[in-house]
């Protein structure tokens, strides 16, 4: 990393997981049909505003998914794929496994916003397991909404905790899908990935194209708008 | 098209971009259905078969088509209709036969349409296949009959099946008995047939529904078409089924 | 055919439809599942006793079917898979077609009866076309069930109305599944399929199993008890 | 076993031979569940969990089993126990991950337990697929992953596919809201999951039910799992459900 562009990326505020969310959440159309992968992503829903439809599903069975319950008002047989309490909208549905996993692999969702450990300049993602050697890998339904759901874009940390770029030019960790991601949110920028590689979309006040690239391990382009 | 904007005089719509997949007129129901589609077509004989969209579609004029039904229709009217003012280039069905099969067995004879006959539930489970992503299954229907001509025949834990592909529609057309703004739907009896999997297994589903309800008035354990599924709902409330 | 077994033949009452829908009925364990193939086969739901739980199921995604409704009292959206209109018991289900034909091709069907053209000493079944060349073939449901039942019982004429037997050692119309046929019930006689052809386990009253071979395209044995 | 005598004190049995499968103790819910069999587990979590049953099979005692789940367990408790006692050879499952997965991890990482990783809509077809009768069916979902290692692969319409196959059980322990005589079942909100699918995928389903209701107090419509798919039914009337 050069010193100029070092410093710019150290004075630039990056997002939090709060805004990273709203930021996607503004992004989502309305009338979109969306799942929200756990962790980070459940978040976006909060950031939704109830007047907008935007029609949320959930793995275990749930379409039309809305926010948090009260306390008072928890219905203890509804949770979200994150195993929180969540409520249902009018309009909402339930369904069995096979048939919540036929509407994520029969391309019925707009969208899925993921987690991940790492995204390539293909499109390839990596967000179920570290290692191949992982104690316990887990992968639950990540591979069927990567494949499944029309478009995918993932929200996640720009870095590693020790400073890697999780944007790569080929996933090192164990993949979850091949080609699937069409969009990144991270704490720093908003890419595309293109047939050329990611595209910058957007990024935080301050950062420069060079600064940023400076902290990304693949080859980065101005978005053509 | 999944979402459109709301209505004046539809169930009560407070917000203008609300997503209202409920249509005014057969014209719009029908939009952009082309020339060479593929339609699927619910119901099992006359119940659960959406007759106004299929005379909506007749009106509509897009020719050749390829219906996916069970039936081949009957008499003169609805599918039979729409056959025989040569629209339909191929009909994929189980069960052609009729109590009045007559436009169809005119046609097939004169070689001026083209049958693939397919088991009613492998029929079944390829539209299911299509909805839910499964590009091809395996199934022991038909092995050893001459419907197993050309299909990929393998042996599985000692039992031999047939490779059959998903079926998937341009269109689907589709009977409810009720549904919301958000294209959920329940039907009544047996005439839910074809219709759910019809409904996830097409680009573009439109639906005949006799009630429309306010969002929120169906029992969620209760939809059997999650609105997900449905592009499109039309009101045609035109009271009890006739068998024929 | 000898005479002596042609002069026995003609002078027994072969039995009416309803009786053997009638006898089929008596046979069926109570508590079986039990899918009625169209035509003659439906019949047998009417001999079924109110009072004993057998429970049928209908292509059209009926289970629990029960008898023809009081005209007063039709649902006009009920139909059996025959299109007639049928009611359904207490305890009944409706299901969607794929739904319905898992019930069928997952061997959950206790017992199916169906019509036949030919049913052959090794279970071979031809059912739904009698030509190649048939005008407007029409398959319906008859494959799906003949495979996926765990017990096949056909119920047909024993002969056609040419004289030609309907038990053969091969079928000679196009096939509607290979050896899946258990039972045959006909108007002379009730057979079992065995890995040793049919095995006569019923006949009409007067009627000899060597008058019963002399109608019959395929070698008979007597059953053993 | 479909048919067994009815018992005094059921729901209104005036005929003593009618098809009853509701069973009055956990040792006849258990009955017949042999070392080694092949045992799927419904719920997501704790919801739709059948935890009585699941203490009925610790109880029972059978071992050497393969268990289908989504979850691995949570704690000692339940299907933790059950893993803790040593009774499981295999988990099949998607996400053997928990707040508190310390059996099953302990167990894997000393290699006393074998470990089927499945992504869960794959998990849920294969289920499925078993129920419904197909013995395989192609599906896009881990292709080109490591999850995709000894399995057959075909291109399909330009799209990469894995070959998948059924997954069937010798026994399923469902948890429901609802139950009658027949075995009807209905599910409350989210804890439907993976239940109906593995009703139908079994050759013992045993269902641990809330309410026992009257035959026909059922509406037809909303019947999540029809009795056909259930062996034996046994009320168990716990309340609210715990988010583990």
């Amino acid at each position: 990393m050069n010193e100029t562009a070092a410093k710019v990326v150290a004075k630039c505020r990056p997002m939090t997981r709060a805004e990273m969310a709203a930021r996607v959440a503004r992004d989502i159309p309305e009338g979109w049909y969306v799942n929200l992968g756990i962790g980070a992503p459940l978040q976006v829903a909060d950031y939704v505003p109830a007047e907008r439809e935007v029609i949320f599903h959930s793995e275990n069975g749930v379409l039309g998914m809305g926010p948090a319950p009260a306390p008072e008002a928890i219905n203890r047989w509804l949770i979200n794929a994150g195993k929180q309490y969540v409520t249902l909208r009018k309009g909402g549905a339930y369904m069995h496994h096979a048939d919540s996993f036929g509407v994520i692999r029969g391309g019925h969702l707009d969208l899925c916003v993921l987690g991940a450990f790492q995204v390539a300049e293909n499109g390839d993602i990596a967000n179920w397991s570290i290692s191949d050697n992982d104690s316990a890998p887990a992968v639950g339904g990540a591979m069927d909404l990567a494949v499944g759901v029309r478009q995918v874009w993932v929200l996640m940390e720009h870095q590693t905790k020790s400073g890697e770029s999780r944007l790569t030019r080929r996933c090192t960790y164990p993949l979850t899908a091949l080609g699937v991601v069409k969009r990144v949110y991270t704490n720093l920028a908003v890419l595309d990935v293109t047939l050329d590689g990611f595209a910058v979309r957007d990024m935080v006040e301050g950062l420069t194209l060079e600064a940023l690239q400076s902290v990304t391990g693949a080859p980065l382009h101005a978005q053509v708008h | 098209m999944l979402w459109v904007p709301a209505f004046a005089g539809t169930s009560g719509p407070t917000n203008l971009r609300m997503i209202n997949k409920i249509v005014q007129t057969m014209a719009e129901a029908m939009a952009g259905i082309r020339d060479g589609a593929v339609v699927l077509v619910g119901g099992f004989g006359s119940i659960g078969q959406p007759n106004a969209l299929i005379d909506g579609l007749i009106e509509h004029g897009a020719k050749g088509l390829t219906i996916v039904s069970n039936n081949a229709g009957v008499g003169r009217i609805g599918l039979a209709r729409l056959l025989e003012l040569g629209r339909v280039r191929k009909i994929i069905c189980s069960y052609p036969r009729s109590v009045d099969p007559v436009v169809f067995e005119e046609l097939y004879r004169a070689g001026k349409i083209e049958l693939e006959i397919v088991p009613q539930g492998t029929l079944a489970e390829r539209l299911r296949a299509a909805g839910a992503g499964i590009p091809a299954f395996f199934t022991a229907t038909a092995v050893g009959t001459k419907l197993a001509a050309r299909k990929e025949q393998r042996e599985i834990g000692g039992r031999h099946y047939l490779l059959e592909e998903a079926l998937a529609g341009d269109v689907a057309l589709i009977e409810a008995w009720e549904a919301d703004r958000w294209g959920n739907l329940t039907y009544r009896s047996s005439a839910r047939n074809f219709n759910p999997v019809m409904a996830m297994a097409a680009t573009l589903t439109i639906a005949q529904a006799q009630h429309i309800v306010d969002l929120g008035a169906l029992d969620p354990e209760k939809i059997a078409t999650p609105g997900i599924h449905v592009s499109r709902v039309l009101h045609v409330p035109y009271g009890e089924p006739i068998v024929t």
